[in-house]
């Protein structure tokens, strides 16, 4: 255990005690700078704050979490890369795709190994995306529609050939969500044909940068990986890397905030309250990174129940909610005000579109009309929050309070997602309203306004607005089938002006995220897909 | 010669919630060497706190406020804690309880609890640890075949649940004996027995006061046991000796008018008390003059003005009454 | 009623007890007439949010700028009916299963105490989750569940009381003279069985108020914006060790409450019958 | 004594039967479907009835509880809905966690909470008793977080004597595991740098979580003394001379502790339920963040396990304390 000069006087430190043991009690009243450092001496090892997920196998899990992990321990034919996001090439050294979108290759670059020394090669790439394919969980949502298992094959070692069912632009776009497993390691393990689902819930089978240590691995509390010194990339553009990726995930705001003021993080999750920047930047040694990702957050109304099948009404909610005092006052500024159904730095968004404003007098217009037209806007309404989010709570409470002042009755239910996602399968059990945040699992439009607003995609939490247009349906589904990014962009744009005309849903804001970082953090690199997490760059200081 | 035993004029109060309670208010006994003296009393007219007194173990809240108790010429009373055990307790004064049931700890074997005793009180033979141990353990077994208990090897590793209301009298009886006392004083150790098993352990009592050359201070409320046992007999009454002397004398010339009616009430000398009428004075509002004379029979004014004098009856009894001042 | 009074009033604890429960009690009834922002119960003021304790507001504000003294007096209301609800509810229960099983014999006093065992041996916070779950979290989810949870407690005691006082001369004698079931059990062990029961209440609804900070600590109890203690502390997490007045003064307000009940119910067991020893 | 055992864990069975009715139907009444939880965020509606059919969420609720206990009697707890791994394998690893955690606070709540017990029995009605009193109440009163996150700023943050969170330095490599026990596979595996270093991580996390142990074990120990000394033997054993501190720790305390021992096994319960909050906050590795995540979650199969097993642990405690009972006083296992 080590600490900084300034505040490791020993005699100092005898006198002070009694102060502190007083001080304690008054908790925050103590400036934070004066918290002793047990930063780990040696900086060959970095203490991760980032959430673990579910489990460690890429193919079962795909979120957040499962995209912080896989970047470091899997690879991918093609990876986002920097800020904003590009698709690059990454096992793949390129790929082609026939005119009519239906036959995808890509070549594999050559010498790819695994950390088992073996060598990576198409027939790999082929039983990964099988595995996907069988399992049918998260990650094979994108793909399981538009492939078939036996359509994917390798005619030569370096060359893996996809064909698709129907034409489906994003097809592309998921690709890095598909990590390369190894099949040498996972079907020794395979149990009643699982496809080895139960053994590499807790083990790697990888190539990436580092390797999982499965005795340093229990679910959702901790996980240890290794470098693998023979990365493909290479550590040419790191010469010093860290050694060893100690994920620690802190479950409690206050501990994670104190462990990245001691030292014992090096960094904390990407999700830190706003609240939280100044302690931290006053702080000698930590400090908040801020990056803007694409996360979307919104207040959904279920389009069929009465008042919200009204547009009036719909108008009304929309200009009652105060979307710059909550970014400004609660989130401490900390977000984009985005008026679009999407992240307003993607592609296809329609510039000249204008969102709505809060304006409670414009919002009585609106509920004045709405009622004329009989819908029935005193009706209590119940707007359905995550418990555990804060922040959703809050957005909650001030619509609520907003809402209260032009008469409207609005009742705040604490829930939880898996309740939500369950009760959004129906248009009958869907609340009146909720709230959520709708991250990057793909840079496309698809994984925004395709899927929230084509209605065949009602019964998924995603199109829990129940929203239903002929046009915009035609629409996004013709963006759909074309492969090409300038043909897409108008269609896309032109779904979304008539969504915002509809004014289905309340969208707030485009996340900022923030993230603590001790100070001895160098090299750290950013992209919106899996929030930064990607640790190849990082060096430790000192 | 200076009896073993004198308690003189002993006064102890107690502070309660609702005031002091004078439970002693001048108790006075003497117990010559070799003999046994039967204190007999109401209950609540503070037999046991009488108890408490000499062995210094009086409860919470209660002070000696008078009076001293003269063991062996020394007065017990200023003794501290330490030095009443380290030299008073059953070393020279053995304890036969009320209640042996209630005595023993229920959780202990019998042989754990009765070596412990020992184990601090026992004379010193110069054997050291398990010798010593073992010493003990053996005059115990022998005390145990005197005493007529079964079985006595095997009885110092049961329970006291185990045993019989007499047997476990017996042991401890036997134990009071174990560290070799000159004083031994019995608290009623025969009221929770059956009257055969009564009869026995009288018997072996008395058998006992002469073997091993012990004096014994018996307490109890029944005049039938005195008069079987007993050499000396002292009654309380609300917390003060009204009457004191031979056995023989004052049970057939009660002098007092409070043994008088005792025993007139119960010719049979039963054991109980109920009936005198009237009731027995509360320790928190003691009157003036005689303590008896609510209930007296023979109550003049007088008896309600002071309080009694000590006087000298025919019988030889001392008697607080002022029918003989 | 006099004598247990002049009797607390020896025992100082107990008579601190009482003056804290009588204050709750006064808070709880006069809170949105006493508290300096009643308004705050709801409403939101972006511009003074997290304030430090302050003259205008001695308690400091929270995330949403509500001045914490008005909300932590008006939340007295909202535990001490918690802990009413909770409490009454399990007693309606727990009681005449305790009456019936203990005055009963056979199968059906068997089945009552097993299945008090079985309830029991549920971890009370995993089924009250559980519940809090099935419900939707809610005030009264997490009241239900805490009811569901508690009244084995006084099954137990008025069970063993039921079977000291049956078994005692004094019903015998009653049955003797051939006085009905019902009667006995209600005019004659009921009152008899009574101290503890409340002795236990007493306690209980100090530990109802804890374990519903603990659910809404959890999220599952109350529900926003409601002026609720624990919730204020739930709330209050996120911007710890910082705004350390956003905890402390709702995390003061439960534990002065909680110990008030303690106290006083310990003194009244004490009062009551010194040897009761079963609670928690 | 082993037929005692027998009877009692005999008796058992019935009622883990009955928690297990009881808690499978409740949780089969939570309206959050798990197919839809398991197949994650991306899923779409193929993906979930599919799911549906493969784990039986399609069939009657009976015969989804006869498929579930045959199941348990062979030690399978079935697979979690969200992370795909056989709860009892998740259980195995993180239940020493918690029992580590539960032994070491109840540990301290019994060694620091007896003598206190013992003192204010002692001193009964006087300051020191009632300030005893006033600090026993306050350890149930105080809400659990706040006062972890008092010790975390103390401890860790201002004095940095101790760890802020974990069971072991993110630098330092786990001890192989032979019993799973942190501590005690670190010294049986000789590994004293991780024994030394779990040690510190476990003292905050178990002081939290004595507190509340050690109110109530300070109170029944008190009332346990208090109705002790009562008792004649005890001044019987005052009258025949035996030495105070004797008297007290070994004659009085063994009469005194059953009521302690009772309590106990209570909150041996409460503990592992407790543990909760205290393993959310100190990042502990153990069961309750575990059942926290399962019912955040809506994961049955994990909420069933646990609650099942805390019901074991519990009726295994309780089948402990009664043969303390009857360590304690002989006449009870007579009677039994």
């Amino acid at each position: 255990m080590t600490g900084t000069k300034e505040n490791r006087g020993p005699v100092l430190g005898r006198r002070r005690m009694g102060n502190l043991a007083s001080g304690a009690l008054l908790a925050g009243a103590l400036p934070a700078v004066s918290f002793r450092s047990v930063q780990a001496a040696d900086s060959s090892t970095f203490v991760s704050g980032f959430a673990l997920p579910m489990n460690l196998d890429p193919h079962q899990v795909y979120d957040v979490p499962m995209q912080s992990m896989m970047l470091n321990a899997y690879d991918n034919l093609y990876r986002y890369e920097g800020d904003p996001p590009k698709i690059v090439p990454w096992l793949a050294e390129s790929h082609t795709v026939s005119d009519d979108g239906l036959q995808w290759e890509f070549k594999l670059r050559p010498n790819l190994k695994f950390h088992d020394g073996s060598p990576l090669t198409a027939d790999d790439v082929v039983y990964s995306f099988r595995r996907v394919l069988a399992l049918k969980l998260a990650p094979a949502g994108a793909f399981l529609r538009i492939l078939k298992p036996e359509n994917v094959t390798a005619p030569d070692p370096l060359l893996v050939r996809f064909k698709l069912e129907t034409s489906y632009a994003p097809f592309f776009a998921a690709i890095p969500s598909i990590c390369i497993v190894n099949p040498r390691v996972i079907k020794p393990n395979e149990k009643d044909g699982d496809w080895g689902k139960a053994w590499l819930a807790s083990n790697g089978a990888g190539s990436g940068a580092y390797r999982i240590d499965p005795k340093g691995y229990r679910p959702l509390e901790y996980l240890d990986m290794e470098i693998n010194e023979g990365h493909f990339k290479g550590w040419a553009d790191n010469p010093k890397p860290v050694k060893k990726i100690a994920y620690r995930p802190t479950k409690e705001t206050s501990t994670r905030v104190l462990a990245l003021l001691n030292g014992t993080l090096d960094c904390t999750d990407p999700n830190l309250p706003a609240d939280q920047v100044e302690q931290i930047n006053a702080s000698k040694i930590a400090y908040v990174q801020k990056d803007v990702v694409m996360r979307t957050f919104v207040i959904r109304m279920n389009n069929t129940k009465p008042p919200f099948d009204n547009l009036n009404a719909r108008l009304c909610f929309a200009h009652a909610f105060n979307y710059m005092g909550f970014i400004n006052d609660i989130l401490g500024g900390y977000a984009t005000r985005d008026p679009y159904p999407m992240p307003e730095n993607l592609w296809g968004i329609p510039k000249d579109a204008k969102g709505y404003d809060y304006d409670l007098k414009k919002a009585k217009e609106y509920m004045a009309k709405a009622t004329a037209e009989g819908a029935p806007m005193k009706r209590p309404l119940e707007i359905h929050v995550q418990s555990e989010n804060e922040q959703s709570v809050q957005g909650a409470q001030l619509f609520q309070s907003d809402l209260a002042q032009i008469g409207i009755n609005l009742k705040v239910v604490g829930n939880i997602w898996s309740n939500l996602t369950t009760a959004a399968a129906k248009p009958e059990t869907t609340p009146d309203m909720w709230v959520h945040w709708v991250s990057t699992y793909f840079v496309d439009p698809e994984n925004w306004v395709g899927q929230m607003y084509d209605s065949q995609f009602h019964g998924t939490w995603k199109a829990s607005s129940y929203y239903k247009n002929a046009d915009v349906d035609a629409l996004l589904r013709k963006a759909r089938a074309t492969v090409k990014q300038e043909v897409r962009a108008p269609l896309y744009e032109e779904a979304i002006r008539k969504i915002m005309a509809d004014s289905p849903d309340i969208w707030i804001y485009n996340s900022m995220q923030l993230q603590g970082f001790n100070k001895r953090v160098k090299g750290r690199r950013f992209c919106t897909v899996g929030q930064g997490a990607e640790l190849r760059w990082i060096t430790l200081a000192g | 010669m200076i009896p073993l035993l004198k308690v003189d004029s002993l006064k102890v109060s107690i502070r309660t919630d609702d005031g002091t309670a004078r439970v002693l208010d001048d108790v006075g006994l003497t117990l010559e060497r070799g003999r046994i003296l039967g204190v007999v009393g109401e209950s609540g007219c503070g037999k046991s706190t009488l108890i408490r007194a000499i062995m210094g173990i009086l409860p919470k809240g209660a002070s000696v406020d008078a009076g001293h108790v003269w063991f062996e010429g020394e007065n017990l009373l200023v003794f501290s804690e330490a030095e009443l055990n380290g030299r008073i307790r059953s070393s020279r004064i053995g304890f036969i309880p009320q209640d042996p049931l209630l005595a023993l700890n229920p959780v202990f074997k019998v042989g754990t609890q009765l070596l412990e005793a020992m184990r601090w009180h026992a004379p010193d033979d110069g054997t050291r640890g398990r010798e010593r141990r073992r010493r003990h353990v053996e005059r115990l077994v022998g005390l145990l075949r005197r005493m007529q208990v079964p079985d006595p090897e095997t009885a110092l590793e049961r329970y006291p649940h185990q045993f019989s209301g007499g047997q476990r009298q017996r042991l401890l009886i036997a134990a009071s004996l174990a560290c070799a006392p000159t004083l031994v004083i019995a608290d009623e150790p025969t009221t929770a027995l059956d009257v055969t098993t009564q009869h026995q352990i009288l018997l072996l009592l008395r058998e006992l006061v002469g073997e091993f050359g012990l004096s014994l201070l018996f307490v109890t409320h029944d005049f039938g046991v005195v008069a079987e046992l007993c050499d000396d007999l002292c009654v309380i009454y609300a917390g003060q000796t009204v009457e004191a002397g031979p056995v023989q004398a004052v049970l057939q010339a009660p002098a007092h008018p409070y043994t008088r009616a005792l025993l007139a009430c119960h010719p049979d000398r039963a054991a109980s008390f109920v009936g005198i009428p009237g009731r027995v004075p509360s320790p928190l509002a003691r009157p003036a003059g005689c303590q008896f004379a609510a209930r007296c029979g023979e109550a003049e004014p007088r008896c309600r003005e002071a309080s009694p004098p000590q006087a000298r009856a025919r019988s030889g009894a001392d008697v607080r009454c002022v029918q003989y001042a | 009623m006099k004598p247990i009074l002049a009797r607390l009033s020896r025992d100082l604890p107990a008579m601190l007890g009482l003056g804290v429960v009588v204050v709750v009690l006064l808070l709880a009834i006069f809170g949105p007439w006493i508290a300096p922002h009643p308004e705050d119960a709801s409403a939101s003021h972006l511009l003074r949010r997290l304030k430090p304790p302050s003259a205008d507001f001695p308690f400091g504000t929270d995330n949403l700028g509500r001045d914490i003294l008005s909300r932590v007096i008006l939340g007295a209301r909202g535990a001490l009916q918690i802990a009413l609800t909770v409490v009454v509810v399990a007693m309606l229960i727990g009681v005449p299963l305790g009456l019936v099983a203990g005055y009963r014999s056979g199968w059906l006093s068997e089945t009552i105490m097993r299945v008090t065992d079985v309830v029991l041996a549920i971890p009370q916070l995993v089924l009250a989750l559980a519940l809090a779950q099935l419900l939707t979290p809610s005030l009264e989810s997490a009241m239900l569940a805490l009811s569901l949870t508690y009244w084995p407690f006084f099954t137990r005691i008025v069970y063993a009381e039921t079977r000291r006082l049956s078994a005692s001369l004094f019903v015998d004698a009653l049955r003797g003279v051939g006085a009905a079931s019902p009667r006995i059990v209600f005019l004659h062990i009921l009152p008899n069985a009574l101290s503890p029961v409340i002795v236990r209440a007493t306690i209980g609804l100090g530990f109802t108020i804890l374990v519903a900070a603990v659910l809404g600590f959890l999220g599952m109890g109350a529900t926003p914006p409601a002026p609720d203690w624990g919730l204020a502390i739930a709330d209050s997490r996120t911007y710890l060790p910082r705004a350390w007045w956003y905890a402390t003064f709702p995390g003061l307000a439960i534990l002065i409450t909680v110990m008030g009940f303690n106290l006083l119910g310990d003194g009244l067991r004490d009062i009551v019958d010194p040897r009761l020893r079963r609670s928690r | 004594m082993l037929r005692f055992v027998l009877r009692r864990c005999a008796l058992v069975l019935p009622s883990l039967l009955g928690l297990l009715v009881v808690t499978f139907l409740l949780i089969h009444a939570v309206p959050s479907d798990p197919a839809v939880a398991m197949a994650g965020d991306a899923a779409t509606p193929e993906q979930i009835a599919q799911l549906r059919l493969q784990y039986g969420l399609d069939r009657p609720i009976w015969e989804q509880f006869a498929v579930y206990v045959g199941k348990v009697a062979r030690f399978d707890f079935g697979e979690s809905a969200f992370s795909h791994r056989p709860v009892a394998l998740d259980i195995v690893q993180r239940l020493p966690a918690t029992l580590e955690l539960t032994f070491a606070s109840l540990l301290l709540s019994v060694l620091i909470g007896v003598p206190l017990g013992v003192a204010a029995g002692l001193k009964h009605n006087t300051w020191p008793d009632h300030l005893l009193r006033i600090f026993s109440v306050l350890g149930v009163a105080i809400a659990a977080f706040w006062f972890a996150i008092m010790l975390q700023l103390l401890f860790a943050m201002n004095l940095g004597w101790l760890p802020l969170r974990g069971e072991l330095s993110a630098t330092l490599s786990k001890p192989p595991v032979v019993t799973g026990f942190l501590l005690l596979d670190s010294i049986v595996t000789g590994r004293w740098d991780a024994f030394a270093d779990g040690l510190r991580h476990l003292l905050l996390p178990a002081v939290t979580l004595a507190l509340g142990g050690l109110a109530t074990i300070v109170r029944f120990t008190r009332s346990g003394v208090l109705d002790t000394l009562q008792n004649d033997f005890v001044f019987y054993e005052r009258a025949v001379g035996y030495r105070w501190p004797r008297l007290v720790w070994i004659y009085v305390l063994r009469n005194s502790l059953t009521a302690t021992v009772t309590q106990i096994g209570l909150l041996f319960g409460g503990l592992i339920a407790g543990g909760v909050v205290v393993e959310a906050i100190f990042d502990w590795p153990g069961i309750g963040s575990y059942t926290v995540q399962a019912i955040l979650t809506g994961d049955r199969q994990v909420m069933l396990a646990v609650t099942l097993l805390v019901g074991a642990v519990y009726a295994a405690v309780n089948i402990l304390v009664d043969v303390a009972h009857g360590l304690l006083d002989p006449r009870l296992m007579e009677r039994a």
